[in-house]
């Protein structure tokens, strides 16, 4: 049982390591990473969790719970990083305007 | 015995130590470049986290999608990227602007998150060691569903309806992406001759393993997802070396291929409600016949709208309109 | 077969039905225009079908795929959802009849599909009954509402679009980190199976922390509506309309259904801790709209202040449950029709002007007067003047207050009167005066004036059905028994 | 005639403006002004009583005439229709934007009339207020303009006002109508001074009651016709019928309240005196004399209030007395509009010389300690505003919201506050 709390909290570690890229980094691409890895972190804990049963068998619901999350998140990754080269297009920096001049 | 599970939980705690070492690179690395491929490396390292959870079919997705597509996205951005904020104002990243006011802004995040990541693993640390959750509706209902694989038959039968406005998520991002329509050419350089062979080699490969995915996704890891996004790589790999979309198939074919997939499921869908009576309950005895046809089509949808995404900038005939 | 007409399964055709339109769209982009229509006609048909079937027969539960919950996904309508479902056809078909003049031709391709699939979200989410599907339906509704918002393509549109974006993709990630916690703690994904087995642990506080964290976010309750003014403001007119009537509203249902349904049984405080935000939204939200000097940025920051009256109904909740929440839903529902009835008055002022600024509005009464009217009719419903549907929400929230000696919140309510009277007046007492016109106006096709005024005159019709209107509310009583007494 | 047809009819009477309001009935219909007043002049000749309250309406409250009602309907019958007459409003040839605002106001105007309970009255004297605005703009020029923006702040605060009444009062009876939000009044005594002192100003504010008649001399002043010749009878008498309806009247007794209201009444006359005196012009006269008549019935209310004995010995002549004021006050602009057109005779002019030449000596004395008051004042206000820098204090106030607002929009500041929220959300469920 261990493993499953080991990579649980592992989830944690990544979706606070996630959070807090996304506050301090000013690049608008590593803003974008850290959200995919805030995402990693959920799953991780999802299908971590998902192994607590008796028999040995995980959860599978968690599983397809898991695979319909990537998708979703490979979609809006496309989004965001197309819209990051517009609005670098427009302002010649990958940030958000305000950022640049603090 | 006692030793090996003793150099199993050392590999656990070195693999959650890598991940989260990969993370913090891929997050807080000063080259953007290293960042990317920190990512990828972070995906793959996932990957292997996914088999030892005793998730392959997670695993086959997160190392074609998480790892391998995503990643590809992130290094075409980035290529990108770098003309467009040269030729702007620069880059901005200087590291000697840094105020005090900055500092108290990483630190006090820093505080608020290590508060949150505390509060969280107390809470995460509080669940029962055992729940079954619902593996044994599942497995009891699993000869109805029409596919062995627990997993496909969550996918694809009882919780079918969360698939399909997956996959409508997937065209819809696809149609933003268009929409948006980066007027950055996407990059056309000339393959060298060790890609050009590869992919004359892996396209075909990549095809096959494809199949073989989407075949034995009914009782066994794989499915539409991983076989769509193996399609996908496909597609990147035949872009990457100059192949282009004979231009007749860019307007109506191409995009009834990408709709392909959610038309096939609306269309399942209503024929089993008339059938049945039930909006996409599969009658039994066909079911798995229908599983099929709908990741056949949706793994064919998949794999072109992952490719589409890649390239980013719309076809020439959309562009027109 | 002998399905009758009250026995076809409206829910799934509003589902389907904008679905299909999207795809149809966008694969004949050139009739996307009639596809369109006809798919939000059709839409709002269904709507008025599962209306008349839910008001004849009570809650309707939909097992998809048969399976029923805890394996499968069940769709569930009560009377909230029903009326959610409904002012979402409402606006959908205002704002469609909108947009067939207001996008030139390059962009109508580009807008039905995505508003369709905008649609398909929407309904979904009002339909369903299963936390995960709730997540999903968020992030199709996030995707598509951030897609439309850069339609204009100014870099004002993409910065604001980039920060809309990367927020709401926070808050879904909180709320599906809720709902992992949820789903290992109770082993399932369906409210009501959830509902009944729920207990207050420590997993079930952060859970709840961060779903309603989430959810505040994605609302843009103050102070986390950064993102919405600009994100508002520099959208195309009929899409403004639409973010601000309708995808707000999505997520704070969302909150609302899971408070009621599941952490209603937690012992918190958290109901005094929004009403204090709502109350500062209130004020706050209605100063900035007042220093605004262009109309769209008023009319976002006016969202704002509104946003915080929904959260006064936690507090008020408290004692007199039914009446608040009542008056919550109210409020959704006329807040939806007038903002978007302004936000499309507004896209015919910057039509007919080439500008939005409030300062050169002068004169436009004269040429615009049913936009006019239809932004003053909004205004009366925003103020909450009576006969309006604003009005009937705003009394029923100040009657819950008075009844519990709510001064403090009695107070921030008048004075959100006030101040929404002063700077709809701001905008109104221009287009009275008379100026010169500097430059040749735009044309403003007829449809366009009617579209908004339609919406401003439903919201002030809101205002004369308010007993069924609460009657429908009552179905299924989502907010527990009780009646609501005007 | 059978009890539905009446009730319908009462129905149609404020209905039938509301829907001429469409300008494509209006520019297709002869005289549409005159139609729009037609049900009302034949609802006055009518004989009986009627109440009509369609349950689907707000509330399931409603219309109704009475004998009291008619004297008020006939005002505004006579009133209206001579406006009309004056101003012939769809004569011109092209289309008239105004004319809208002409039936909402006279919708308004009717429904207010006819209301038997607290919300119809507050609904239809909004619509009229508000549409009666755009009445006062027609002249449309920069000082019409600003008139109607002090016509606008006092009507937004008086509904404001009024609203907290109702409020008040539907939270003392579920029934709204008059009689019973006058008896459930008067017999609870914690609430009700405060309402009736919410209705006195909210109608004070509406009618243009001394101290409040800034907005009606500023309008009278700078507006046109129509609303010049409506002033008497649109906002003044529906504010004054609205006091006498909604006010406990007649039931407890307002001591205190009522010797204030005299007393402001008898104020009032002599400020209007000493004002008539000195400097008003021969255009105002009728603004001045309107605010003199609700001096008079402020003495008139202060009075019932005092001694509601009085008050239901003399009722009777309250509604005859507020419909002659708004008749009254319309022949006076109307005439004094003659006169000023063929201009003023001889006689009349050196008479109005005399009265001023008496007045300046007493009243310009008067004038002049103001002014000496008022520079010492301005003075010391500038001293202490120099001293204290007061002003750089109200400069930072006007600009702190945007910057504070940048501040929340400044990504990190945003999304450390969210997971601030998120702390605190979950902690307060723990504690």
């Amino acid at each position: 049982m261990n493993t499953v709390f080991l990579y649980a909290l592992v989830g944690i570690g990544l979706f606070c390591l996630g959070l807090f890229a996304l506050i301090v980094q000013a690049h608008l691409l590593r803003k974008i990473l850290a959200i995919n890895i805030m995402g990693s972190g959920v799953f991780l804990i999802l299908v971590a969790l998902a192994r607590r049963t008796e028999g040995g068998i995980p959860d599978p619901v968690p599983h397809a719970m898991v695979i319909t999350g990537i998708v979703v998140a490979v979609s809006a990754t496309a989004l965001a990083l197309v819209m990051i080269l517009k609005v670098t297009e427009s302002s010649g920096q990958p940030e958000f305007p305000d950022e640049e001049s603090k | 015995m006692e030793a090996l599970a003793l150099l199993q939980d050392v590999f656990d705690i070195l693999l959650g130590f890598g991940l989260l070492w990969l993370a913090w690179l891929a997050l807080f690395s000063l080259d953007l470049f290293r960042s990317i491929v920190s990512f990828i490396s972070f995906g793959l390292l996932m990957a292997i986290i996914w088999v030892r959870l005793d998730a392959p079919d997670v695993a086959l997705a997160e190392a074609a999608i998480g790892a391998g597509l995503t990643g590809a996205l992130f290094l075409a951005a980035f290529a990108k990227l770098q003309p467009a904020s040269v030729n702007g104002k620069g880059s901005s990243i200087n590291p000697q602007k840094q105020s005090s006011r900055k500092q108290l802004l990483r630190w006090l995040p820093a505080l608020i998150m290590l508060w949150i990541a505390s509060g969280l693993t107390i809470a995460i640390l509080a669940l029962p060691p055992h729940a079954t959750g619902l593996t044994s509706e599942v497995t009891s209902n699993l000869t109805a569903s029409g596919v062995s694989n627990p997993v496909t038959a969550v996918l694809l039968n009882f919780r079918g309806y969360d698939t399909l406005l997956e996959i409508v998520v997937l065209l819809l991002a696809l149609l933003a992406v268009w929409s948006i329509g980066s007027s950055v050419p996407s990059i056309e350089s000339e393959p060298g001759p060790v890609l050009d062979t590869l992919s004359r080699l892996l396209v075909p490969i990549l095809i096959m393993v494809s199949a073989y995915l989407l075949w034995v996704g009914a009782h066994a890891p794989g499915g539409a997802f991983q076989a769509g996004a193996v399609l996908g790589a496909a597609g990147v790999l035949l872009v990457l070396s100059g192949w282009k979309l004979y231009p007749g198939l860019e307007g109506f074919p191409l995009r009834l291929v990408l709709t392909a997939g959610s038309i096939t499921f609306v269309v399942i869908a209503i024929l089993t409600m008339l059938v049945s009576g039930t909006f996409m309950q599969f009658p039994p005895a066909q079911a798995s016949i229908l599983i099929l046809i709908l990741e056949m089509v949706a793994t064919l949808s998949i794999g072109v709208t992952l490719a589409a995404l890649f390239i980013g900038s719309p076809p020439t005939d959309i562009k027109k309109l | 077969m002998g399905i009758t007409f009250i026995d076809f399964p409206w829910a799934i055709a509003l589902i389907l039905l904008p679905l299909t339109g999207g795809l149809s769209c966008f694969l004949w982009p050139s009739v996307s225009k009639i596809l369109g229509l006809v798919t939000v006609i059709g839409v709002m048909l269904s709507a008025t079908g599962l209306g008349w079937l839910v008001i004849d027969k009570g809650v309707y539960h939909y097992l998809v795929g048969g399976w029923g919950a805890p394996l499968g996904i069940e769709l569930y309508v009560d009377g909230l959802s029903l009326l959610m479902l409904m002012v979402t056809a409402l606006v959908a078909l205002g704002v469609s009849i909108y947009s067939i003049h207001y996008f030139e031709l390059s962009y109508q391709r580009r807008f039905w599909p995505l508003w369709l699939f905008l649609l398909t979200a929407l309904n979904a989410l009002f339909l369903s009954a299963d936390i995960f599907n709730l997540y999903v339906t968020l992030e199709l509704m996030g995707l598509a509402a951030v897609a439309l918002a850069t339609l204009t393509g100014s870099h004002d549109a993409f910065t604001a679009a980039m920060r809309y974006l990367l927020a709401t993709l926070l808050g879904s990630l909180a709320f599906l980190f809720g709902v992992v916690l949820l789903y290992h703690s109770f082993g399932s994904l369906d409210i009501a199976v959830l509902s009944e087995r729920f207990e207050s642990n420590i997993t079930a506080w952060a859970a709840f922390g961060l779903i309603s964290a989430g959810l505040v976010l994605k609302t843009a309750l103050f102070p986390m509506h950064f993102w919405l003014p600009p994100a508002h403001a520099n959208a195309p007119a009929p899409v403004s309309a639409v973010l601000s009537a309708l995808v707000v509203k999505a997520s704070f249902y969302i909150l609302l259904r899971l408070w009621l349904e599941i952490f209603s049984q937690l012992d918190t405080d958290v109901d005094i801790l929004f009403g204090f935000l709502g109350s500062i939204a209130i004020i706050w939200g209605s100063l900035q709209a007042l220093r605004q000097t262009r109309i769209k940025l008023l009319v976002a920051y006016s969202t704002v202040a509104q946003v915080g009256y929904l959260f006064l109904a936690f507090p008020l909740a408290e004692k007199v449950g039914v009446t608040a929440w009542s008056a919550a839903v109210y409020l959704i529902l006329s807040h939806a029709l007038a903002k978007s009835a302004m936000f499309l008055a507004a896209g015919n002022l910057l039509r007919f002007g080439g500008h939005d600024r409030i300062a050169d509005l002068d004169r436009v009464a004269q040429r615009l007067p049913i936009t006019v009217a239809a932004f003053a009719l909004a205004g009366v419903s925003i103020m909450g003047l009576p006969p309006s549907g604003g009005f009937i929400s705003k009394w029923l929230l100040l009657q819950s207050a008075l009844v519990q000696s709510q001064w403090g919140l009695v107070g921030v309510m008048l004075i959100g009167g006030v101040l929404a009277a002063a700077y709809i007046f701001k905008v109104l007492g221009r287009a009275f005066t008379q100026a010169p016109l500097p430059h040749e106006p735009g044309v403003v096709p007829a449809t366009m004036e009617w579209a908004a005024l339609l919406l401003a005159g439903g919201a002030i019709l809101l205002g004369f059905f308010a007993s069924e209107i609460l009657a429908i509310i009552e179905i299924g009583s989502p907010f527990g028994a009780g009646e609501v007494k005007l | 005639m059978s009890n539905e047809i009446y009730n319908i009819f009462l129905g149609f009477v404020v209905a039938w403006p509301l829907l001429l309001t469409i300008p494509a009935l209006h520019t297709r219909l002869p005289w549409p002004c005159f139609w729009a007043i037609f049900p009302a002049a034949v609802l006055m000749i009518l004989p009986g009583e009627a109440f009509v309250a369609p349950s689907w309406f707000l509330f399931g409250t409603g219309l109704g005439v009475n004998s009291e009602a008619r004297w008020i309907l006939a005002m505004t019958v006579i009133v209206w229709s001579m406006t009309v007459a004056v101003v012939k409003f769809s004569s011109e040839q092209t289309y008239n934007f105004r004319t809208p605002f002409f039936f909402l106001t006279l919708a308004g105007n009717l429904g207010a009339v006819l209301a038997t309970d607290l919300v119809v009255f507050v609904c239809a004297s909004t619509l009229m207020g508000y549409s009666f605005y755009g009445l006062l703009l027609q002249r449309r020029n920069e000082s019409s303009y600003q008139a109607g923006k002090i016509y606008l702040i006092f009507l937004i605060i008086a509904d404001l006002t009024l609203f907290d009444a109702l409020l008040l009062a539907a939270f003392e009876t579920d029934d709204l109508r008059f009689e019973s939000v006058r008896q459930a009044m008067t017999s609870t005594a914690d609430t009700s001074i405060t309402y009736l002192w919410l209705v006195l100003i909210g109608f004070g504010l509406k009618a243009g009651v001394w101290p409040f008649h800034l907005w009606l001399i500023e309008t009278f002043k700078y507006s046109s016709w129509p609303a010049r010749l409506l002033l008497g009878s649109v906002p003044v008498a529906v504010g004054l019928l609205g006091i006498v309806r909604w006010a406990p009247l007649g039931g407890a007794t307002y001591y205190i309240p009522g010797l204030i209201y005299q007393g402001l009444g008898i104020v009032a006359l002599l400020y209007i005196i000493i004002r008539a005196f000195s400097r008003i012009q021969i255009t105002e006269i009728p603004a001045w004399t309107i605010v003199a008549v609700t001096g008079l019935c402020n003495v008139a209310l202060g009075v019932g209030l005092a001694y509601p004995s009085l008050w239901h010995k003399y009722q009777y002549l309250v509604y005859p007395l507020i419909a002659l004021t708004g008749v009254f006050t319309m022949f006076l602009s109307y005439g004094l509009s003659r006169t000023k057109d063929e201009s003023i005779s001889s006689t009349h002019r050196s008479s109005l010389n005399m009265f001023k030449a008496w007045s300046e000596n007493w009243a310009g004395l008067m004038q002049q300690r103001k002014q000496n008051i008022k520079t010492r004042f301005v003075l010391l206000w500038g001293t202490v505003v120099l001293k204290f820098k007061f002003l750089h204090c109200f400069q930072k106030w006007g600009i702190a919201p945007g910057v504070l607002e940048q501040q929340l929009q400044y990504w990190p500041n945003a999304i450390t506050l969210f997971l601030i929220l998120v702390i605190v959300v979950a902690l307060s469920v723990f504690l």
